[in-house]
């Protein structure tokens, strides 16, 4: 079914914008009140009855097996009431996908990061099970480990995983056109090495964990997990118990960002054993340090572009080779490094194309998911070079993207990539125009680069992100819109909000489509309990496929209120319509009825009847069928966003020290803002701050193993005097396959910032930076080494 | 002796206190485990995050990185004590209004935080905010709405001038 | 964090009393920020903690122009920062202290504090030898003064016996055409500087001849450095571009900094150099101004 | 981290080398070093206290010699860790003496001290501040010693 197109894809819902009551509109977040009052309850928040604390002893070996463990004298610690190790979960495994499990709960035979679990305590507070932690005593023998890909690809390297040879974690080989053909008739043939850094997610909220067991078979869990679906099924799996014995109560989440809080922690495992064996609610909180030094991190990766080019500028061929560290466990290395080579056809015109990526085990801790999902890695080489070959040809940066931008599809017709990509909208064309109008481009190309010992310079890049993933298993979207007698509206859906404010644009969706108020909607935490299945928060998918299920479910509704209105006035239900809270005949609107009272008639009226709408979205796993993994051909997003970015940069010549101004623009195409603000925010807030961090300051620095930077004094995240007051323009297409016409805006803009911020320091500097991030150091022997060039020319 | 219970005297958002704690429990953990006030943040527990951020004697500090005795006979804000009733703070409203909330977790501290330096400076520039603000780590938002919001309270708070 | 006893006196002579009684057992803390943390990260479990906060008497800011500036070991940054007198007379602290960490740190952190602690990132030390300081120490038995040059003993060592404490500050009232400043490389505003520099420099009225030059420079060693070389080089003389770029070489060869996840020890060196000339043009200017 | 350097003494090679390997030599020279005893030909046992400000660590430790090219070579591999359990730590050492003349020895030395657990939350700045501190008290200790030796 790979890559094949399964009959015609319908549209979402494409109303006109002038139509919208609520949509559209600022509409204020759901969930702001109890956040802004301190009410809102995260997991570390939360609190039972007679809970113990619970703590990891960790690993102090990057690679070594596990010998022996001696609890003896931390079960002797008053207040200790369980000691568990790796062993207590039977040899369990579990992964990302049914081929993929290869990590434990906690390891119990061999350690493949520094601080990996390896034994866990519950006592009746934090500091004795910390001290307790302390009185294991773990025999280890050390073996040698593997530290980066390159040392990892060599043979005879130590294996991180016995029975993968090479160390090789996925791989991936795709050829689109010829492009050795395309490169000899290129004008220009340009290649660059450019490499991304291991980062943090940055989220604040570290990952905590409340586990406690009813009946001795009943698992309840509060966890900070985007994606509560996961953990239930993994320690459905884990404790071998049926799902609808596992309960998973998701309280608000401090961001996610991908990976760490979409699956497993060793404390996710921890706390509910713990909690079996002491017969008592278990707590962990991890500390910052837990968080960075042994959560999951961005992918580093090597990314080697062939670009060639025509005369005047346009894009004949592209040839990537990525070779990335996948860390020590799988966990969602498959699909990063796939998004790195798909996302390539995007946003620019490409003819031919062709991709190796190579994922490597390491002896670091695993990388995953992070805003920009693999995609910024490319992206970040491809925007880069694109103006450096711009340079050699002479060519304005945003002349040339407009000659390569893909065109807005008519109408009706849709965009086919190379690879198969389905764009129904594309509107970076006018994302480069507006975003090139707005910093006045034009103008600002003359004016003086150096003043005194700063220069200064803007820097133009474009990016794409998918919106609504798509990938196979379970990653369909349900909801239910139950009406109450009295006309409140219960929205219930699995789709999570870590942030991002889904939450309140879907329950907009759901009073758009019912003709009512926003006040009128209430919508709760996720509970596995109560709520419809639903992957969680990640891929860009929860506004576009949560939106769809929420929009078909307040139909369902809608029709049978119709029903029963069409009834009283003798009319067909399609003949009639609810809006500002009143049934009417669309042909004469004076017959009509009043919300509230068609809500109790349908309720009281035909006794027992229950108004439950029902509604799902598949576009996930549907639509034009799922992308090819082996062949990287199909479509990964159910529609794709677009951006383009300017951004000016100060550059202290004497120190290297790179600011980003506030002459800041963003112009983004997320097909049609549902609630402007927020997009705003997720845009800029979400996903260009982190991007900025990326380019300037965000990277771990390692020792064969060791994090060297494990705090946020270190590591450093963009703080508000550091983020620039980025100003944003919405690009409207109306895509028809996203919800009201939306796309995602929460992760394009992470991967133009880089590639932007980059691209100015060169038009400050005349420097490029081809690793991220450009740290003063970096950037200072940079202008250094040229200075130095420039005199040995005169 | 060492460990033992000391008493503390404390008011916490206008309430006094009177309570026995260890000597070496934080300010924060006696906020969020004893008072039940989780509003305050538990976050890097480092001194570097600034979502633990209360206001102590009209100043906002970090109160993961404050012995809970050194607040004795002190006065506390925390977040749960800025609405009145059901009327929220001017810098609670313009957060809202403004859309300057998502995932909500440095939102304590951050008001916190502005609302000390609105308290001391009705007219920050916005500098000023910036300077106050970079106490406070966020990764959602961003900064450009919570500054705003910023102004738009001290706007608010001075009477709409 | 380990458990420990707490004492919260009210005036010097208890701490001192305490500190005589436990001597290295007790630990001090003024607002605690950099001890609580270790604490409670397990790196440091002191039997007593002294916790002298609550000593108001220490909270001062004082100024007349024979004896110069007297600070209270345990005024706020904050309160330096803010104070119009600091503003007035001993500008340099101010803009020093307004880039010193976040506003909670300031608001709660205390100059003595942070002088005791010993950092040789630390922005305060640096800025005080500049300008001369000396501190008072008191213990039961005597009282000392020193200059706060020789204070930093080491990485996070100071002269301070275990039955010691800090109490005051005091900065002299610079003499006339003098100036001071202070920059920082920051990577973020409020970090610690990957390097930081202080120049006071003393102008000759008339033929603007420097008669006397205090460069100092941190994160370069083990303790906050002075360049008396770089000082040589400028003293007796009326400073051009060129002389400072030779002071900003000097003050480069002479320091020995750390290379860590922020920076490498050569590149240190060159900023040593560019931040010494920096400072000591803005100093310059100033000492001109008056 | 990596430390490296050289320096050269006055004195036989033959004579360095065995000065080298005397648990004495190493107990003046380490800084902090509380007890070195030498078990077997290749294994010695010992405890190393630092301190930076207010932190104190004592680290217990076995150290062996894992390769003797005398009197040329020798790699040592150490891994202990501190008794209040502050940190883990793990060494590889390798020391090469070179006869410039028969009377001069230049020694180089290569060492890679990775240092794990609570300690490592401490900082990267401290931690190789001090370890440079460490590395430069001992080589000067060391070639006092031998100095003083004649």
């Amino acid at each position: 079914m790979a890559g094949k197109r399964q009959g015609k894809a319908k549209p979402t819902v494409m109303l006109k914008e002038e139509g919208y009551s609520v949509i559209g509109k600022p509409i204020p977040r759901v969930d702001a009140r109890a956040k802004v009052t301190g009410e809102a309850k995260y997991a570390a928040d939360i609190e039972v009855a007679d809970m113990l604390w619970g703590a990891i002893k960790r690993s102090p070996h990057p690679h070594a097996r596990i010998l022996n463990i001696d609890k003896s004298k931390a079960e002797r610690l008053p207040g200790v009431k369980a000691i568990i190790t790796g062993k207590d979960f039977g040899g369990f495994k579990w992964g990302w996908s049914r081929e993929t499990r290869d990590e434990e709960p906690l390891a119990s035979t061999k350690v493949r990061y520094l601080y990996e679990g390896v034994a866990a305590v519950a006592a009746i507070d934090e500091d004795i099970a910390q001290e307790a932690c302390d009185l294991i005593e773990v025999e280890y023998e050390p073996l040698a480990g593997v530290f980066d890909p390159f040392e990892a690809m060599k043979k005879g390297a130590p294996l991180v995983h016995e029975d993968r040879p090479g160390n090789l974690c996925v791989e991936y080989h795709w050829n689109f056109g010829d492009v050795e053909k395309a490169f000899s008739e290129s004008y220009l043939v340009r290649e660059d090495t450019f490499q991304t850094p291991r980062m943090a997610k940055g989220y604040i909220e570290p990952p905590a964990i409340v586990a406690y067991w009813t009946d001795g078979s009943h698992l309840t869990v509060h966890a900070a997990k985007g994606s509560p679906y996961f953990p239930y099924r993994i320690l459905s799996n884990c404790f071998n118990l049926p799902l609808s014995n596992v309960r998973i109560i998701q309280p608000f989440i401090g961001s996610d960002f991908g990976g760490t809080k979409n699956d497993m922690v060793n404390g996710d495992f921890s706390a509910p054993m713990l909690a079996k064996k002491s017969g008592k609610p278990v707590k962990i909180v991890y500390t910052q340090f837990d968080e960075l030094t042994t959560c999951l991190r961005r992918h580093p990766m090597w990314v080697t572009i062939k670009t060639g080019m025509t005369k005047d500028g346009k894009l004949k061929a592209i040839q990537t080779k990525v070779i990335s560290d996948g860390g020590a466990y799988t966990r969602m290395s498959p699909l990063s490094n796939f998004l790195t080579g798909i996302s390539m056809a995007l946003p620019y015109k490409l003819p031919h194309f062709k991709t190796d990526v190579f994922c490597y085990f390491t002896n670091n801790p695993s990388s995953a998911a992070m805003r920009g999902h693999g995609i910024y890695h490319t992206r970040f080489a491809g925007d880069v070079q694109m103006d450096m070959i711009a340079e050699e040809l002479g060519i304005d940066p945003v002349e040339m993207r407009l000659r390569n931008a893909i065109e807005n599809p008519k109408q009706g017709k849709i965009y086919e990539t190379i690879n198969k990509l389905h764009l129904a909208t594309c509107g970076v064309k006018e994302c480069i125009e507006k975003a090139a109008n707005e910093i006045r481009w034009e103008e600002e190309k003359k004016r003086e680069r150096v003043k005194g010992d700063k220069a200064y310079g803007i820097g133009f890049a474009c990016g794409t992100y998918l919106s609504g993933t798509k990938l196979s298993g379970h990653n369909a979207c349900a909801a239910m819109v139950r009406i109450c007698e009295d006309g409140s509206v219960s929205y219930i859906t699995g789709a999570t909000d870590v942030g991002q404010g889904s939450d309140t644009v879907t329950c907009a969706m759901v009073a758009e489509v019912l003709g009512i108020g926003l006040e009128d909607i209430d919508i709760k935490r996720v509970d596995t309990a109560h709520t419809p299945v639903d992957p969680g928060t990640y891929g860009s998918r929860v506004t576009v496929l949560a939106g769809e299920a929420a929009i078909n479910a307040a139909k369902d509704a809608k029709r049978m209120l119709l029903e029963v209105a069409a009834k009283e006035f003798g009319v067909k239900p399609e003949e009639m319509d609810i809006k500002n809270k009143k049934a009417f005949v669309r042909t004469n609107p004076g017959m009509s009825i009043p919300w509230a009272r068609l809500v109790r008639m349908a309720c009281y009226t035909t006794p027992g009847m229950v108004i439950i709408g029902r509604g799902q979205s598949s576009r996930g796993i549907s639509t034009y069928g799922l992308a090819d993994f082996t062949t990287g051909i199909g479509d990964i997003g159910t529609n794709y966003s677009f951006t383009a970015q300017a951004q000016e940069v100060e550059v202290d010549l004497e120190t290297g020290v790179v600011k980003c101004t506030d002459n800041s623009v963003i112009a983004h195409d997320c097909g049609f803002p549902l609630n402007p603000p927020a997009v705003d925010t997720q845009v800029v807030g979400g996903a260009y701050h982190p991007g900025v961090g990326a380019a300037l300051y965000c990277e771990f620095k390692m020792d064969k193993g060791l994090t060297l930077n494990p705090n946020l004094v270190d590591y450093k995240l963009p703080r508000a005097y550091e983020a620039p007051m980025t100003k944003v323009i919405h690009v409207i297409t109306n895509d028809p396959f996203g919800p009201f016409g939306a796309k995602e805006a929460s992760e394009g803009s992470t991967c133009t910032a880089p590639p932007a911020v980059i691209n100015a320091i060169h038009d400050a500097t005349g420097v490029w930076i081809k690793d991220l991030p450009a740290k003063p150091e970096k950037v200072f022997w940079a202008l250094k080494k040229k200075r130095e060039l420039e005199q040995k020319k005169k | 002796m060492k460990g033992e219970p000391r008493e503390l005297k404390i008011k916490v958002n206008g309430m006094l206190y009177e309570l026995k704690v260890k000597p070496n429990v934080l300010l924060s953990d006696v906020l969020r485990k004893d008072l039940k006030l989780t509003g305050t943040k538990r976050g890097c527990l480092e001194s570097t995050c600034g979502v633990c951020t209360v206001i102590l004697d009209g100043k906002a500090v970090r109160s993961c990185s404050i012995l809970a005795l050194q607040a004795n006979g002190h006065e506390v804000t925390t977040i749960e004590g800025l609405a009145q009733g059901n009327k929220l703070h001017p810098i609670q409203q313009a957060f809202i209004d403004h859309g300057a909330i998502e995932c909500g977790f440095c939102i304590p501290g951050r008001v916190m935080v502005a609302k000390a330096l609105l308290d001391e400076n009705p007219h920050p520039t916005r500098e000023e905010v910036r300077l106050a603000m970079q106490g406070v780590l966020c990764a959602d938002v961003g900064y450009v709405k919570q500054i705003e919001a910023v102004e738009i309270a001290a706007e608010k708070m001075r009477g709409g001038e | 964090m380990k458990d420990f006893e707490y004492f919260a006196p009210k005036t010097v002579e208890e701490v001192l009393s305490l500190l005589s009684q436990h001597k290295e057992e007790a630990k001090i803390i003024a607002g605690g920020q950099s001890m609580l943390v270790v604490m409670r990260q397990g790196l440091l479990a002191p039997e007593y903690v002294v916790d002298i906060k609550g000593i108001t008497a220490l909270d001062y800011i004082n100024y007349d122009e024979r004896e110069g500036l007297r600070i209270g070991a345990l005024t706020t940054h904050q309160a330096i920062e803010k104070s119009q007198l600091i503003q007035k007379h001993f500008r340099v602290l101010s803009e020093m202290e307004r880039n010193l960490a976040t506003i909670q740190t300031r608001n709660w952190g205390t100059i003595g504090g942070n002088l005791c602690h010993g950092d040789p990132a630390g922005d305060p030390a640096l800025v005080l030898i500049a300008l001369d300081a000396k501190l008072k120490l008191k213990s039961l038995s005597r009282e000392r003064i020193v200059a706060m040059e020789g204070f930093s003993k080491d990485m996070l060592e100071v002269d301070l016996e275990p039955d010691e404490m800090l109490v005051e500050i005091q900065v002299p009232t610079p003499r006339r055409h003098t100036g001071v400043a202070h920059e920082k490389l920051m990577v973020m505003q409020g970090d610690a500087g990957i390097v930081g520099a202080a120049v006071s420099l003393t102008l000759k009225p008339g033929d603007g001849v420097c008669e006397d030059a205090r460069v100092v420079v941190s994160n370069a060693a083990s303790v906050p450095l002075r360049v008396k070389e770089a000082e040589k080089r400028l003293i007796g003389k009326v400073i051009n571009d060129h002389l400072l770029t030779e002071a900003g070489e000097i003050a480069s060869a002479e320091a020995d900094p750390p290379s860590d996840v922020h920076a490498s020890s050569e590149y240190r060196k060159e900023m040593v150099k560019v931040f010494v000339k920096r400072v000591a043009l803005k100093a310059l200017e100033r000492a001109k101004e008056g | 981290m990596l430390m490296e350097g050289k320096f050269s003494l006055k004195a036989p090679i033959k004579k360095i080398w065995e000065t080298l390997l005397e648990p004495e030599t190493l107990l003046s020279c380490i800084p902090g070093a509380e007890k070195i005893e030498r078990i077997n030909e290749k294994t010695y046992d010992c405890v190393v206290k630092q301190k930076v400000g207010p932190i104190s660590v004592k680290f217990k430790f076995k150290s062996i010699i894992t390769k003797m090219e005398p009197p040329t070579r020798m790699e040592i591999e150490a891994e202990g860790e501190d008794i209040l359990k502050a940190g883990h730590f793990v060494q590889k050492s390798i020391v090469d003496l070179r006869e410039i003349s028969p009377s001069e020895v230049e020694v180089s030395y290569k060492s890679d001290v990775n240092i794990v657990g609570k300690l490592a939350m401490f900082g990267d700045r401290i931690m190789k501040a001090k370890a440079k501190k460490v590395e430069e008290e001992f080589t000067t200790a060391l070639q006092e010693r031998l100095k003083s030796m004649g």
